[in-house]
């Protein structure tokens, strides 16, 4: 690794006792906000104190629960709406969510405001973005359907968007975001937009995304080890909650190539949704995470039907 | 007779070659030291092929017709662009190092930039296929025209012949030979460019089919698209090859590749 | 026709090539040029024809200054160059397909083509092609090839031909035969040529007249009329005179 | 000394016209005909490449590392396989169809599942560049033992050389022009193949810096770290020209192809 | 060593090209094979080298049966195939490289080369190639090139040789030169050599017997013997004996 932090973790490993235990913990995706109670507890040495060797890594597009589930990486981060095609698919991938990073869903509908989507049922006659799942796809209908809209004559098209900002200058008219990074840039740009989020459109959307997931043989070999790099996460997350502007600096140093501005200012919205209104960081309420899989079940989204309870645990949390 | 025996021959040791590797893997996955989730068996993939053909041959239409236009523009232009280069030498010597050096950005990661700036629909995606397609055409059609014979075209200049005489009596069949082995590494190059410029976005085609079935865990389709896209690209190639014998029927018979076989 | 040249010079960057070469083709005449390889026999050529400039001296065609000037002498390359991509008959039809004629061979580029072709194929008969018209040239033995290039060089002009070395890729033996056809098709058609060899007896037994080509740089070196021939190729070649001249050229030559 | 100016010409034309596209780009851009956020100017292009420079080369290390490793591995793997098939004509026949199918699958598509079988190290990224980099290789060298005379080949007979001797002293040498066509395919090849295969995750290298850029939307970086992905490509290239330059000193003055200039 | 051919016979698919070819070649003797081009010269050297096996027949060497058994005869063959990417040292050398030897020289192959080239290097003097060792091919005269090759064919074996028309790609006046140098060479070397031409000339000038090789299929004609010769070549070129020659061969070649 060559970013400040990787090349110090890389350093310790050789230096510290034998007995510090390798975890290899794969992101959803590049580095963000998301992720920054990670690399606080990476540069705060958390995962030091804890025993743990910690290394982060940047995965495949949607490949970390694969990763994951192959023993590649012992920990990674998903989201709960496309976590339930890995739970139900016929031979089911072997992880299981552990922690919320997120108490809400922050993801929504974002428009430019001159097109009016002020509501979900106008999305009838407009565009949207999609990337073709059938649960997404599935949420949106219920949103524009309960609104009054007609869902057939929402214009969809399959593209994954790159850049909010040209993607709204173009041909696209809305598109599913999480506000936490796209949504600010938005405002950074001075754009001035709708945003729906779903947790008010529908509070059975009120999913978890997104979540740390482990790998199953691994923590029930190792479920010490487990406890230990979630309460390390934890405090990682707590500390970025407080110091907004702090975490958001150990992130930058982290990952440089981000861009500064953006990242500060997404780090200022996020550090209010890291624990929110739970009882604490990473708590997974039973309720909301099997009142949308029930849902699922009901629309006949899944293979296979998801068990109550299924896919997430709160054993490793304390 | 004895010819046709011989070449039906020559197709099956490779082809049991490959059948034997398919096996292997078969029963690597049934012995189930390659588990499902990583790499699906050769026959649930032909399972899924199968079952999946006709939405496949849906999505593949899209993907023919942006490889076809973009391959038929890269085409087009890299015709026009190499005559204007050979005729007006001073063109040549400002273009032709930009264009050799343009061959080495990588394409794909402009594709995205292509996306935002054209939109979602095909434009993108044919834009990304002439890209793709023109540069090397274009490139192999001059380095065609330099094989030209000088003494060929000192014939026809003592004939007082024209330099647009001389271009299309000389230079372009002298050519041909590089196009076509331009042509046969674009046509390739289209297919895969298409799929990839829909990995981006767009609402049919075989790079959006690919990015569903991989949102789905669906490994098995996954490798039956590949195995799609692949003989698509071989039975194109082929194409490419009558196409070559037709236009130019002087290769046909090109004796002195068999005169070693006598002897070995 | 009556073709002068006068005083040709030519360098290649430091390396002078041809001094002050000045030599005559009078009408139906045919002349060789007798030189060692890399004289600069095929420079000299490319000069008449007007593909390159001499650095001194000009050419004359009938009084008329061509120095330069390509298109108006017919020019037949050491190579056969028979073009690989066309067949026998478009090769030979080419320098017609060339010819800028006005009236409606413009606008319709292919009726010319067809007048070409059809122009050229009546002349296979005669150069001993018939037959050959729809092959490509790969298919073709060394001698038909030589013959067909001839037929090409013929149908440019009928008036004034460089052949450079025209029968020096054929075997002896094909070569002796093409001598004979050669010297019989030049009593049809009176072609005033110039001609390029390296082969004495060549020289001796088609020409009328024969300039000696040598020396660094390359000067005419002696002037041979060679007269009283033709009582068919092979037996003037074992005949008295032929050594005669033979031992002339010899001086130049070791 | 006329040679030298004339080459000093050849260069600055293509220059000054890659200045003149520049600058008539920078010019749409502070028109405002060019929106920022779709396309930087290239003067902030240039900015981002001098202050990110440091950042991007500890990237280019990784990068170049994968580069080199896997086509160092390609270069062995293409020399030994080419060997053998060319020594075992049995072999030939039944994996020269194979190889040359094996180019047409987009090699891409499978990217992401090398990263799930090797997991998240340089492994898949070594692996890739191997895959995109061995058949080109190989296929060269095959297509360049064919190119040896025969009658070189029946020299050698003549005196008795043995199969391995006929090789080193006559295949080996014949091949290594179109090997080293192939090469400098191949770099570029390796460079572009190391940067996509790390799009798919790693710790460091151009593509992990390629997509965290892109992912905070700071388009100028994007542009610089194409360019010097571009500039990569060219340098070994060159070097592969530098190579070649050693390693076949019987091509140093190819005269014939300067023989037409006095007719130009 | 005395080489002996026995009725060879050989078709390509349904082509008869040889038809029960004998001859012999004594040692120390210079013998020539004439005939015309496609005629099936090459093909018989391919079988005497032992790089094709005839369909029937056999080559036997001082009575040892070598058909099908490459690497007993020196063989030059027909284009001059000097390796472009070797030096003129080490493609003349390489007969030396290639062979197998006992010793070190399997060991440590670096040996055996040093030991090849300079072997090889002691004969540049007197074939007229010092000073071009480290030149390569490309950089060579085609006089020159043809002396390297036949060094090279030389140095694989002092015994027995096949030349393929070792001269005809020179022009005529190099060639005379070539004529005349190989005449002397072969007065110190004394080397068994059959070689083939399609030029009378060269034929009988150069050999002490001459095959000619005509029709097709490909069978000998005739037989001459060319006796009290050698007055330096040119001269004997321009002697009535010379012409006696060249009637004989020319009842058979038209
Ligand atoms: N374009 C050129 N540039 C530089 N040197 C040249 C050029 N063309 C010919 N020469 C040189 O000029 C000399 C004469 O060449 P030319 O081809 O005229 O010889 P030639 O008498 O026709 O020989 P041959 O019998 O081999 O055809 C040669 O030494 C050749 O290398
Ligand atoms: N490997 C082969 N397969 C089929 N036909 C062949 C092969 N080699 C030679 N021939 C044919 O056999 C005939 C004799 O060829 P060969 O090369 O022996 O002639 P040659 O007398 O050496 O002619 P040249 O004087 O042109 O060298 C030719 O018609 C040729 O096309
Ligand atoms: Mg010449
Ligand atoms: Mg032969």
């Amino acid at each position: 690794g060559n970013t400040a932090t990787e090349r110090n973790s890389d350093a310790t490993a050789e230096k510290s006792t034998k007995n510090s235990k390798k975890i290899t913990m794969v992101l959803d995706w590049t580095p963000n906000t998301n992720h920054t109670g990670i690399y606080v507890a990476q540069e705060k040495g958390y995962f030091k104190e804890a025993g743990l060797d910690v290394s982060v890594i940047q995965p495949p597009d949607n490949g970390a629960t694969d990763l994951v589930a192959s023993g590649g990486a012992e920990f990674g981060i998903d989201f709960q709406d496309t976590l339930a095609a890995a739970f139900s698919s016929d031979s089911p991938l072997p992880v299981t969510a552990v922690a919320a990073i997120l108490q809400h869903n922050t993801s929504g509908l974002i428009s430019l405001k001159k097109k009016g989507i002020d509501s979900p049922g106008k999305l009838e006659g407009h565009s949207y973005a999609t990337w073709d799942s059938p649960i997404e796809q599935a949420v949106l209908k219920n949103v524009v359907e309960k609104d009054g809209g007609d869902f057939s004559r929402v214009k969809l098209i399959s593209t994954y968007v790159e850049d909010i900002v040209a993607a709204l200058h173009a041909d696209i008219e809305s598109v599913w975001i999480y506000y936490g990074w796209d949504g600010v840039k938005c405002d950074m740009e001075g754009l001035s937009t709708n945003f729906l989020p779903f947790a008010d459109m529908n509070p059975t959307f009120d999913y978890y995304s997104p979540v740390i997931i482990g790998n199953n043989d691994y923590m029930k070999k190792n479920p010490d080890t487990t406890k230990a790099f979630l309460s390390a996460v934890k405090k990682g997350y707590e500390y970025a909650a407080g110091n907004p502007s702090d975490a958001a600096d150990i992130l930058l140093k982290a990952v440089p190539e981000l861009d500064e501005k953006l990242v500060q200012k997404s780090q200022e919205y996020l550090s209010k949704q890291y624990i929110a209104d739970a009882a604490q960081w990473g708590e997974i309420d039973a309720n909301r995470w099997n009142g949308f899989y029930q849902w699922l079940n009901e629309n006949k989204l899944v293979d296979n039907a998801l068990d109550e309870n299924a896919g997430f645990t709160m054993d490793y949390l304390k | 007779m004895k010819r046709k025996l011989q070449s039906i021959t020559n197709a099956l040791i490779p082809a049991s070659a490959v059948i034997l590797l398919l096996i292997i893997w078969q029963v690597l996955c049934l012995a189930g030291v390659l588990p499902g989730y990583m790499l699906p068996s050769p026959w649930q993939v032909v399972q899924a092929f199968v079952k999946d053909f006709p939405l496949m041959a849906g999505h593949m239409w899209t993907t023919l017709f942006e490889a076809f236009a973009g391959l038929g523009i890269g085409i087009v232009m890299g015709f026009v662009v190499a005559f204007l280069m050979q005729r007006f030498h001073a063109l040549y010597r400002a273009f032709y190092p930009i264009l050799v050096i343009t061959q080495t950005i990588p394409t794909l990661a402009i594709a995205p930039l292509l996306v935002l700036w054209l939109g979602y629909n095909t434009a993108p995606k044919i834009t990304l296929v002439v890209i793709m397609t023109f540069f090397p055409i274009t490139v192999g059609l001059l380095d065609g025209f330099k094989e030209a014979d000088p003494d060929a075209v000192r014939l026809l200049q003592a004939m007082g012949a024209s330099k647009t005489q001389i271009f299309f009596h000389i230079m372009l069949p002298s050519g041909l030979g590089h196009f076509f082995a331009g042509l046969r590494m674009s046509v390739s190059y289209a297919v895969v460019g298409a799929v990839v410029a829909e990995w981006l976005g767009g609402f049919s085609g075989l790079g959006v089919y690919m990015t569903r079935v991989k949102k789905s865990y669906a490994y098995d389709r996954m490798f039956a698209v590949i195995f799609l896209i692949t003989a698509i690209s071989i039975l194109l190639m082929k194409l490419v090859d009558i196409v070559q014998y037709f236009v130019m029927p002087w290769k046909r018979d090109d004796r002195s590749k068999t005169k070693m076989e006598e002897y070995k | 026709m009556r073709l002068v040249v006068e005083n040709v010079s030519k360098s290649f960057g430091d390396k002078k090539v041809l001094e002050s070469v000045s030599l005559t083709l009078e009408e139906g005449e045919i002349v060789c040029i007798l030189g060692a390889s890399g004289v600069g026999k095929s420079t000299l050529f490319h000069i008449i024809s007007g593909l390159l400039m001499p650095d001194e001296g000009r050419v004359l065609l009938d009084g008329e200054d061509v120095t330069g000037k390509p298109g108006k002498i017919s020019y037949m390359l050491q190579k056969d160059m028979m073009l690989p991509y066309k067949t026998v008959l478009d090769n030979v039809a080419l320098p017609l397909i060339i010819k800028k004629t006005s009236g409606e061979g413009k606008i319709w580029p292919w009726r010319r083509i067809r007048t070409a072709r059809e122009k050229a194929a009546a002349y296979f008969e005669e150069f001993g092609l018939s037959g050959y018209e729809k092959k490509y040239p790969a298919q073709l033995s060394g001698g038909m090839r030589q013959r067909a290039a001839l037929l090409r060089t013929y149908l440019f002009s009928q008036e004034v031909a460089l052949l450079d070395e025209p029968f020096s890729a054929l075997d002896t033996i094909t070569k002796g035969k093409m001598h004979q056809w050669y010297l019989s098709i030049m009593e049809e058609i009176h072609m005033s040529t110039l001609f390029i060899t390296h082969d004495m007896d060549e020289a001796i037994i088609l020409s009328d007249r024969i300039y000696i080509l040598g020396g660094t740089p390359a000067v005419i070196q002696d002037e041979i009329t060679v007269s009283g021939k033709k009582p068919g190729a092979e037996e003037f070649k074992i005949s008295p005179e032929f050594l005669e001249y033979k031992k002339r050229i010899l001086e130049y030559i070791q």
